[in-house]
């Protein structure tokens, strides 16, 4: 029962260095062409020079803010109108086929729009990335409120609760797993959201550093660019899963921790 | 220099590849402050294409876009009417690479029926040029499959993975691949020559244009800009390649300095002297769009007078010698 | 006097899922009141329809026929002057065994330090002052089902629903809470509709017992009176021989209905 | 019980022709930019025309297929993978940080090596989907195996269930509805990723169609192809309906059914 | 001979969840013993621990000291000999009453024929031929507590484990149950460890009744031989004088503990 599992991070610093002994490996053999593969000694250079010269950080800042921005939008409309539709049979049999349709639309193709109605600022990349954001809470909110046990929420109406007690609290934290489920995916898309934004139009951010290198064969700064990303989107990420442990920490242990 | 304070000083001016030689005298005048010593304020906004960076001048969130000078004679069979004030480029640039392996059987411009052809976009400059080439061989635009392949890294992978036959590339991409030994150049508007055999005596390529009601509203604005270009494109015409490639930005090397300052040499005798646009080159330009663009075949006779102006120029040349 | 709960000629059928399978009419025309004050105990084989009868009074199931009526107003949606506990575990399991109790309190907009004060007494009530803090799936079976019962009668609704309320039970601790029930019921006469399996408990408690036919088509076939004086102690009261007396004229009724239920279903 | 909601579809159709009335309205009124957002009745002539001469049929046949690839690839992987680590937890811990930062990976900036890897085919853009569908599922999967009763899965192992035996009889059937939920956001992605790799470098696709028309302004063939890919999505998350009604037919009515 | 299950020193603490929070010590020393062929129940107060000693016998959970022993051999990880119907429901929700039954029958690669044969014979056997296509929620709680047997029965365990498997009947429903229970145990001579708060079945059932103590430090504090003869019909044998003495004895021991516990919890 109390058995802890073993430290892992040793393991995952193992796992992190070989992938990037790997990676060095075959580039500098030329297995795979470090033009497109980059040079790993390089990027990680270039990674301390934006740092060490903090040029790194105005454009870091407009991705981060972008990223937030997106992701507590998306989550925020992507709760609300999942439990407003969840909760409203009529409008949502109603409403569904144009869910389904907005949420098939290849959305990258409207960024045109988007710079028309929100500008090329900061605007249009969080509105890309809601999009992104906003479908997947949905889908899950909306299930996972369908999901609540019907015997516990008949006798919260039995208690007396009334439709927003319900939702406060049956519904919501009935739904918590599947909102954080869906937040895990959210945060990589809130993060692609925003530098796909960039990478279509902008004049600053990482995506726009990224969009740059590329043009210029510069494959070191794409790398570097993505892994400075990816460090940032694992704080996020991080972030959600403290907040997720907090907010479920009346589960009974998962099978994963019982095994 | 200060005639007039510009009406609006923040600007936001487009670009389809900020890196790219094609647009360079837009860096130098933002890299050497000729912006601000106007008294703008301007924020350039790269995007992967020159037609997005058009789309963004139509739906009013860029002010100026640096690109191609087709697009205004494209436009305005469509009645949006968008005018040239300043030219950055003369010639266009581009070249069309055939992949080594190909090259040998490649004896002319006809064998391209057939082939797969890489493009920036469908739609761009580069497929321009290649419906050109196709259209003075005679064929139909669509005789060569053209594919989007983008401007960087995805256009020199597509050549190396076989993908595409030949490339419509302009540069950095042409001179990567042309030393990396990866195409053969057969066609070369970086060079007079080709320049003028397929597009005629004048041309006008990379040019800064924007909408009609701005340059209305704003001429003061517009002036201030053009100075700033204006003087851009006299400092280049004094400097060497090299002195040129030293006010660049670390990032447009790519990590290849020498290769930069090769490619940044061939296109050295592209960029504009003065700025100023001819009634022959706007003629020439639409010749060509006419013998494959279809909206520009249906437009019939356009008002290519009000495709540019040459009155900012003009005046800016007046006070810069 | 109007009843408490009126059940008017109603029946429930349950449609068949599946295309072609056969309804089920779990309940038919049942006709079967509870007066102001009054505790009446239902009892009948298992799978009868007692479950089905407390969901209509509850109003979570509307009757496929007929009318149920609370204090003369037709029933339409939730029975707000119910409460009902649940046979199934029906805890909310993000809230610890406190939380839940004082659950209902909370809805009404009891302040916190009142509700936790109130809560930690009907906790102890049911013997259960060491575990306020632990979450519903730290309890044992019997445990939550005495938080359940916390939980429902902590607001005091004017009708109470119980559904076995006491069969995951030691007898020991079942006659505490039964004992527990009969006070506070008689403390200020609300009107109890309880289910049980268990004839003597049905018997200890009651004002009337009514026994369920077999399904399907379950209805009453019969009620009994309960004359034993109040107040009863429900150890004390099995012993009498008034008791043996009613218990026996029940039994011979219901036995045959459990093994008419049997023989039917196993054939 | 048993009342059926009111007939929705006559509603739908109204709220569609009044959708299309307004975006008529709007353009034809230059509220709205015809030149973004186009006309819609030439809108609905080129799609008439392009199925009349049949012209359609090679492009869209390729997003199809590169889609449906994409969608049955990403699920299959996703369930996988995510039944797999959701029931390893050592491999799981381990694994963790490296799914996250995948799934963070702006992956739209890879598209140069996906074509060096899988060339400008097909292949690349289901690579691209493969990619967006994936995580979508993994979450979902991975989660709702957490999400397994303790209780019915210890009843399965007592009465003899090996871990095969597991997966197939309680693990999948309780993951069910976590599945399908993903799958719905998921129908949407796939489309999304073919488009959006054709739109990145190809030769044929509805991707392509888009791309080209947007380079020559040609903005109602813009929306034309959008429709016809939004079409086809709404019948792809009707067939992933379809299979969730059958596969679910177990579950007591939803609440929105109750209600 | 060895035991089919050995409890050697068990102890079982429950870490706390929370920070500061004290662990629960649920069961402590606790050696017990179910020889080959027995029938043991244990009964005690609720919550004192009986279906954590079960969880531990079916090898589900671990002991935080001591040893579990199955047919000599310590236990480790799940107990493959055993059968368990647990406390709670357990059905699973996506199969019918009649595939839930043959579930077992089908992890053991039985053809589908034989086993739907097989399990249609058993859901006659607890009455429930009619609702053989029903899912669980289409059950009562009776009847799912009858499908959760005819589910544990069917593959024929050598060791059964029954956490208050008849709580949920009614009192004729249950006896049917009981003698069919006794007969399956008879005719192999299965051995059976057998929870229920209802001292009567407890006699009625067993070769011998163990009362554990409240919790926590729960431990037994009596084991009482039955030596009633057999075979028995748990209805008749209610009524004879031994059977009363027995009664007698162990409630004597019983009521104590139950009233400790709770006045225990309460202050
Ligand atoms: N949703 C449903 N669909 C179909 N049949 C149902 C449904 N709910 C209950 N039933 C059937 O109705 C009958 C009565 O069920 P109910 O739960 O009321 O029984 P009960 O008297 O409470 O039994 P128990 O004492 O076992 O709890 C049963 O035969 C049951 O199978
Ligand atoms: N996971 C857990 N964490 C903490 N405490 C627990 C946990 N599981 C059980 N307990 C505690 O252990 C004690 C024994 O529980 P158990 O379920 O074994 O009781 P029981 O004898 O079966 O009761 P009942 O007759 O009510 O079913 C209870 O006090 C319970 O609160
Ligand atoms: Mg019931
Ligand atoms: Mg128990």
């Amino acid at each position: 029962m109390s058995k802890r599992p073993p430290k892992l991070w040793p393991w995952q610093v193992a796992l992190a260095l070989f992938v990037f002994a790997a990676w060095w490996g075959l580039t500098a053999t030329h297995i795979l062409s470090p033009f497109f593969f980059g040079e790993p000694l390089v990027v990680l250079q270039r990674i301390v020079q934006w740092f060490a010269s903090g040029s790194i950080w105005p454009h870091l800042g407009v991705t981060l803010l972008e990223t937030l921005l997106a992701f507590v939008l998306g989550t925020v409309l992507g709760v609300a109108i999942g439990l407003w539709l969840a909760l409203a049979p009529v409008a949502s049999a109603l409403a569904d086929p144009y869910i389904k349709a907005a949420n098939a639309m290849p959305r990258v193709i409207l960024a045109p729009i988007f710079s028309v109605w929100f500008g090329l600022g900061i605007a249009s990349k969080v509105a890309l990335g809601v999009t992104l954001v906003f479908f997947i809470v949905f889908f899950n909110v909306y299930q996972g409120i369908r999901e609540v046990s019907p015997v516990i929420l008949a006798n919260a109406r039995m208690l007396g609760a009334n439709r927003r007690q319900l939702l406060r609290h049956i519904y919501l934290p009935s739904a918590t797993a599947w909102v954080f489920s869906s937040l895990h995916t959210s945060v990589g898309m809130a993060f692609v959201g925003a530098v796909v934004g960039e990478y279509l139009g902008s004049a600053k951010g990482v995506g726009y550093l990224i969009l740059q290198a590329e043009g210029t064969f510069d494959i070191n700064s794409v790398f570097a660019g993505i892994l400075v990303l990816t460090a940032f989107a694992l704080l996020l990420d991080a972030l959600v899963t403290l907040t997720e442990r907090r907010l479920l920490k009346w589960r009974p242990p998962t099978i994963a921790e019982t095994l | 220099l200060h005639a007039a304070p510009p009406e609006k000083s923040k600007l936001t001016i487009a670009v389809g590849g900020k890196p790219l030689f094609y647009y360079l005298p837009l860096s130098v005048a933002e890299r050497q402050g000729y912006f601000k010593d106007e008294g703008l304020d301007v924020t350039i906004t790269d995007f992967p294409g020159g037609s997005k960076a058009l789309q963004s001048l139509i739906g009013g969130s860029a002010d100026f876009v640096s690109g191609a000078y087709e697009h205004t004679i494209a436009l305005q069979a469509k009645n949006q009417f968008i005018r040239s004030v300043v030219v950055q480029g003369r010639y266009a640039g581009i070249a069309l690479g055939i992949r080594k392996d190909k090259a040998a059987n490649f004896r002319s411009m006809k064998d391209l029926q057939g082939m797969k052809v890489g493009v920036s976009a469908p739609g761009s400059s580069t497929h321009i040029f290649l419906k050109a080439l196709l259209a003075r061989e005679g064929l139909p635009p669509d005789a060569a499959a053209a594919i989007g392949v983008g401007t960087g890294s995805s256009a020199v992978a597509a050549v190396r993975s076989g993908n595409v036959d030949a490339v419509a590339s302009l540069d950095p991409v042409t001179t990567q691949l042309e030393t990396a030994g990866d195409v053969t150049v057969v066609y070369d508007t970086r060079k007079e020559s080709d320049q003028r055999a397929l597009y005629g005596d004048d041309y006008a390529a990379a040019v800064i244009y924007t909408t009609e009601a701005f340059i209305e509203q704003n001429p003061q604005t517009v002036q201030a800009v053009v100075n700033a270009m204006v003087r851009a494109l006299r400092w280049i015409q004094q400097a060497t390649p090299d002195q040129i490639a030293d006010i660049m930005p670390k990032e447009y090397y790519g990590g290849n300095e020498a290769l930069y300052r090769q490619a940044l040499a061939k296109n050295y005798a592209s960029f504009s002297p003065d700025g100023r646009m001819t009634l022959a080159a706007a003629q020439n330009v639409h010749k060509v769009l006419a013998t494959f663009d279809p909206a520009v075949q249906q437009a019939g006779k356009l008002d290519l007078e009000r495709t540019f102006t040459n009155r900012f120029v003009d005046a800016a040349l007046k006070k810069i010698p | 006097m109007t009843a408490a709960i009126e059940f008017d000629q109603v029946s429930v059928v349950f449609p068949a899922r599946e295309r072609g399978g056969a309804p089920w009419r779990a309940i038919a025309h049942t006709s079967l009141s509870v007066e102001v004050g009054e505790f009446v105990s239902v009892v009948g084989p298992t799978g009868c329809g007692k479950s089905t009868l407390l969901n209509l009074a509850a109003g979570l199931l509307a009757p496929s026929a007929g009318t149920v009526r609370v204090f003369g107003q037709p029933l339409i949606g939730i029975n707000r002057r119910a409460g009902y506990m649940f046979q199934t575990d029906a805890l909310l399991p993000w809230r610890t065994a406190l939380d839940n109790v004082t659950f209902g309190l909370e809805l009404r907009g009891v302040p916190r330090t009142e509700a936790n004060e109130r809560g930690r007494y009907w906790l102890a009530k049911v013997g259960l002052a060491h575990a306020a803090e632990r979450y519903p799936h730290q309890l044992s079976g019997g445990m939550k089902k005495r938080v359940a019962m916390a939980q429902t009668l902590i607001v005091e609704p004017d009708i109470l629903l119980m559904d076995e309320p006491f069969s995951a039970l030691d007898v020991q601790t079942r006659q505490l809470m039964e004992n527990e029930l009969l006070a506070l019921w008689q403390a200020e006469r609300r009107s109890v509709l309880f289910i049980t399996h268990d004839l003597e408990e049905a018997i200890a408690l009651s004002d009337r017992v009514v026994v369920l036919s077999a399904g399907p088509d379950t209805h009453p076939i019969g009620e009994f009176p309960i004359d034993l004086a109040r107040p009863r102690d429900v150890a004390e009261i099995r012993l009498t021989p008034e008791f043996l007396g009613i218990h026996e004229r029940i039994w011979a009724v219901l036995r045959d209905e459990v093994l008419k239920g049997y023989v039917q279903t196993t054939t």
